[in-house]
């Protein structure tokens, strides 16, 4: 399984830095859906401050949609999703893998799109650790979930919207955590974070257990 | 497995009779809850509500949700994997999506003069209708054009991950400060802090729309049993007709004239 | 066990629609079954029920001993399928592609640049991303992964479609190959009279069945002989 | 050019109406995303209110972007891109013909979405023409922009360009403009709002010619 | 003007590779030419560069009397391509996806249903999405568009390729229609011989360029016998 995942990961993220992708259009998408949250609120550097987390974690949220419907893309060529069932790789393995890809792509978003909250909404970290182990968590859950949803709308015809629909309200406890522990650690209040933490650990976990369970059923049925 | 699949012409009896009761269950609830129990010192009359809106809740969230969970796992599992789970799972899920539908309406009633809004973004109701747009794109995906094995595949992993919602929900009361009634009936130690006629009243709810759900969900089993029998129908005469494709086919003719003269043809036994 | 494939009644719905629609077949070891029929006879949804990839809603369909309805991914790791639309990552390169394919199959991924010379794939053909090569040179990386994973059971979907002759003969020449060495191959075409004449028997489709099975010019391998069996050679 | 442009809206709507994609799935993502933005942006309800009509207007924002891929994935088949080029039809009338048909969509979306915001945030629109007039002024802008980005994106793989990423910034102006618009006809405030129509008007303006002359090389790029 | 097509030089690049590396070959109305070679010989891109699809980088590239590199809208809508893939919506009917293509080609769509009849997609066939349809069903709803618009030049990029026997004997009708009509045929073809004997020429590819023009088979129209080499159809 574990070799399977890397060689899946390995495949994902070499089409990737080849096609870039991710690299010229999800994350300047999502940097730029940061200025246009900040046009819709209008203007008001202390409202934006107060937004930020919030914000930040809506742009990776639909970063992710994004990473994912790419990483459904690839396997949807007219023969490839065959070629994946029948290559004989454990199905948990795929899934591990192109989780581990999406997820790899999303943890380099989010240091760019950091970079642009600072710079544009004029915020600081106070409490790193919190922030750190909250964004892995939730990477982690949003890129587990995310594929495991992406299997389900794989295959269809109309996977572009099909996804987003059964993906957002998956990922919203985590866009919720995930704001609010940033928020306590832009606060410097550590404490207010690690409660939601809690939330943000079995979530990954749970959906990690169900993907490895659940995707070979799905492969099958696609 | 043959008397699960087997429909009668008419609704079975029990079923019929379970509808009957949970009809008339269902008006007694209402008689009671509006003549017999008494207003709330708070609240007044609106308490009413409390006979409504906790058990459809409860029926959406674990009956409906909780069967359809257990369905689509029962369906994932190989040693019991059968139709008859896929058809449950979407029957119950069907009702459910009703019944969520209802909570919210019911909520929103409630929340208007007790809140003084429709709507607040607090956790609990938040959850509550992500709850909903979960098992709409449940519904969506059965929608999808697919053979029924590969449907019930996609559709049990989708009803499966949706269901974690339901323990947000539930204990988004406690993990988040709402503006949400905490749990009154279902706390951690399941002594209900509500009292006398009133607790008469909402258990009656209770049994009254479970018995209303229990209608339903064989009533819409029965109707995806009888397409799927249509469906069955169908596939007779597509059958049929896909065999009467090889008498005329097009440009058949030259791909078995082509070569036939190379060997006698041996026929397959069938 | 020398039946390799056993099918009795399968059908197979795409959609609602049984393109397969209660097809006989068997196949043995070491034999080399050709496929024909009218352009939507089922050829293509005969080799992917085989392949594990389509599944059979009624029937019998028992693939290397395995029935398909219990255990489709322990078909699909044992049979290969060359089907209409290549198995091929647009942005990888050919080289990456057979790597990819090889080692998911756990195959020695050392195989894989024998075989891409094998079917002229070299050089900066080997190193372009498959998306700018010709459609035969396509089909030959697809050829070339079924090449080194070698499997028991052959499953190839009109494989002279857009290849030249040069490769015609190639495939060809892999067929017997495959089938001396102990494999079974079913492959599907449109030339009823060229397929004839290298098979050991051909299956004639219509309407979703197998109405006629008859002998080829192919010689069938030594050991079928005598056996109390379907061969007519 | 009309017939062509009637033509193609008419396919285009055609495969929507039978994949019901529209229907079934931007819509939700609209109205969902408009729960999720509650969510990002935790409660106080008189801050959502006040938010509405930016974030009604981001919704839409976004929606485009699925609409917009949905259009461009009808046409990516891989025969299909060529069939389209060599049909003989006026390339100014596929623009014009698949904005068309994005922009019915996205009027459908809207009001759909306005009853739900109407439902969450608790807003009424005060000045009704406004808001309509700002609708269809945008729609228009964000369809016709919408589309040529969508050319753009389209020929991605051949021709590695940053520009596609220049769309979001592009569309920002409507995204500005008719949420204050919208802002004012809740607010009641005509005057306000007017003036705002004066940049979606020419805005829309702008890209339907720019469209309509450029759409053609970028369709020959491809 | 009786040349239909004129290439003297032609250089056509796909990514950054020289696909046509210099490329003569001029055909003239009511002429059939096929374009023979080993895979990614060249002749999809002469094909698609034919079509006005791939612009010509370099040389001389003149179709129907318009030059590639000044008007290639012009030319499209003269001529006819059945590509590799087929140019189909997967969402529409047969039906819907052929009357979309003869209204945007300003081809009167009654002439549809005779095409679609013609190629043998009639019924059930012509009123399912075409995703859902063989390849060769495909294939057959590709050649009505061609059928209906009957361009001036048609070009057909190994137009055998998933089509059953009679489908075949219907295209090389087609073509031989199309020729005694007055317009020029272009196709490729993996089988010299059979193309060669349907042809009036027969372009040999390798690297890029037209190495080779032989006399073919066709009995070359009436007409064009006796006059002093160009061709009066
Ligand atoms: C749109 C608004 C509302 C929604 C979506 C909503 C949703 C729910 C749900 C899902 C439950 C079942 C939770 C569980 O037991 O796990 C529930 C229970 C309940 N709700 Fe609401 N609700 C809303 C408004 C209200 C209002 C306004 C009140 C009263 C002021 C109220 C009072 C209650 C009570 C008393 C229970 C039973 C609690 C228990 O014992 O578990 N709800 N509601
Ligand atoms: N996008 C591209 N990038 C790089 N090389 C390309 C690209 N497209 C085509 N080629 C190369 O151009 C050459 C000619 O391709 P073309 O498709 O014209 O060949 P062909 O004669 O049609 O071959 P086949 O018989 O296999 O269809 C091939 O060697 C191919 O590798
Ligand atoms: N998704 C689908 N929905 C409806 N019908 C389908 C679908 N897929 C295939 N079919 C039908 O099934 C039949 C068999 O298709 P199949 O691809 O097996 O034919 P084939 O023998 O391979 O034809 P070809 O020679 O053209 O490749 C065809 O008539 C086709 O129209
Ligand atoms: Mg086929
Ligand atoms: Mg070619």
């Amino acid at each position: 399984m574990w070799r399977d995942a890397v060689l899946v990961a390995g495949k994902d993220l070499r089409i990737e830095l080849r096609s870039r992708v991710a690299l010229w259009q999800v994350v300047p998408v999502a940097v730029l859906s940061l200025v246009l949250y900040g046009f819709a609120l209008g203007p008001g550097r202390r409202a934006l401050a107060g937004a930020a987390p919030g914000l930040f974690w809506l742009a990776v949220l639909f970063s992710t949609v994004l990473a994912t419907q790419r990483s459904v893309a690839i396997e949807s060529g007219e023969g490839t999703r065959d070629g994946l069932r029948s290559s004989g790789i454990d199905p948990a393995g795929v899934f591990l893998g192109k989780a581990a890809a999406v997820a790899v792509e999303l943890a380099v978003l989010q240091v760019v799109l950091w970079a642009a909250m600072t710079l544009l909404f004029g915020v600081h970290l106070r409490v790193g650790w919190l922030a750190l182990v909250a964004s892995l968590l939730a990477t982690c859950g949003l890129a587990v979930a995310g594929t495991l949803y992406g299997a389900l709308s794989a295959g269809l015809r109309v996977r572009e919207t099909l996804l987003p629909l059964l993906v957002l309200p998956i990922l919203a406890p985590v866009l919720l955590a995930a704001s609010r522990a940033w928020a306590a650690a832009l606060a410097g209040s550590p404490a207010a974070g690690v409660s939601w933490l809690r939330v943000l650990g079995p979530f990954a976990a749970v959906y990690l257990v169900v993907g490895v369970v659940l995707y070979g059923p799905l492969l099958e049925a696609g | 497995m043959n008397a699960r699949s087997s429909t009668p012409e008419r609704l079975p009896r029990w079923i019929r009779a379970t509808g009957a009761l949970g009809a008339v269950l269902s008006a007694l609830t209402v008689w009671l809850g509006l003549w017999v129990t008494p207003p709330d010192k708070v609240q007044g009359n609106l308490v009413r509500l409390v006979y409504l809106h906790p058990p459809i809740a409860w029926v959406a969230l674990y009956l409906a949700f909780g069967l359809a969970a257990l369905s689509s796992l029962l369906y994932l599992w190989r040693r019991t994997r059968s139709l008859f789970w896929d058809r449950l799972a979407a029957a119950s899920v069907e009702v459910g999506v009703v019944f969520n539908a209802l909570t919210l309406a019911t909520g929103m009633l409630w929340g208007r003069p007790t809140w003084g809004v429709w709507w607040t973004w607090d956790a609990r109701l938040t959850s509550t209708a992500l709850l909903l747009v979960l098992f709409l794109g449940y519904l969506a995906l059965r929608r999808v054009p697919a053979t029924p094995e590969v449907r019930a595949k996609r559709c049990a992993v989708a009803a499966l991950v949706a269901f974690v919602d339901v323990p947000i929900v539930h204990f988004s009361v406690i993990w988040w400060q709402t503006l949400h009634q905490g749990a009154t009936v279902l706390n951690a130690n399941l002594s209900p802090t509500i009292h006398g006629s009133m607790a008469w009243t909402l258990l009656l709810g209770f049994v009254a729309l479970t018995l209303v759900f229990v209608w339903m969900v064989a009533v819409r089993y029965r109707i995806e049993v009888l397409a799927d029998r249509t469906g069955a129908l169908d596939l007779e005469v597509s059958l049929e007709e896909r065999w009467a494709e090889a008498a005329a086919p097009v440009g058949s003719q030259a791909a078995d004239t082509e070569g036939a003269g190379a060997a006698p043809a041996a026929r397959v036994e069938r | 066990m020398d039946l390799v494939v056993r099918l009795r009644g399968a059908v197979a719905l795409t959609g609602r629609f049984p393109a397969l629609s209660g097809a006989d077949l068997t196949v043995q070891r070491g034999e080399v079954v050709s496929v024909v029929g009218a352009n939507g006879a089922g050829k293509t949804t005969l080799l992917r029920l085989l392949a594990g990839l389509v599944p059979a809603s009624s029937g019998e369909a028992v693939v290397l001993g395995i029935d398909l309805c219990q255990d489709p991914a322990a078909v699909r790791r044992r049979v290969g399928l060359l089907g209409h639309a290549p198995s091929l990552y647009d942005d990888l390169t050919a080289w990456e592609n057979v790597r990819f394919a090889l080692r998911s199959a756990r195959v020695p991924a050392e195989l894989g640049p024998a075989a891409l010379e094998r079917v002229g794939i070299t050089g900066r053909l080997a190193a372009t991303p498959v998306g700018g090569l010709s459609a035969g040179q396509r089909r030959r990386v697809a050829l070339a992964v079924l090449v080194a994973r070698s499997p028991e059971l052959w499953l190839l979907d009109e494989p002279h479609a857009a290849l030249d002759p040069a490769a015609r003969s190639l495939v060809s020449e892999l067929v017997e190959e495959a089938a001396r060495g102990g494999a079974a191959v079913v492959f599907s075409s449109h030339e009823p009279a060229v397929a004839l004449a290298s098979s050991d028997r051909q299956a004639v489709m219509a309407g979703g069945r197998v109405l006629d099975l008859r002998p080829g010019g192919r010689r069938a391998p030594l050991a079928a002989v005598g056996e109390g069996g379907s061969h007519v050679a």
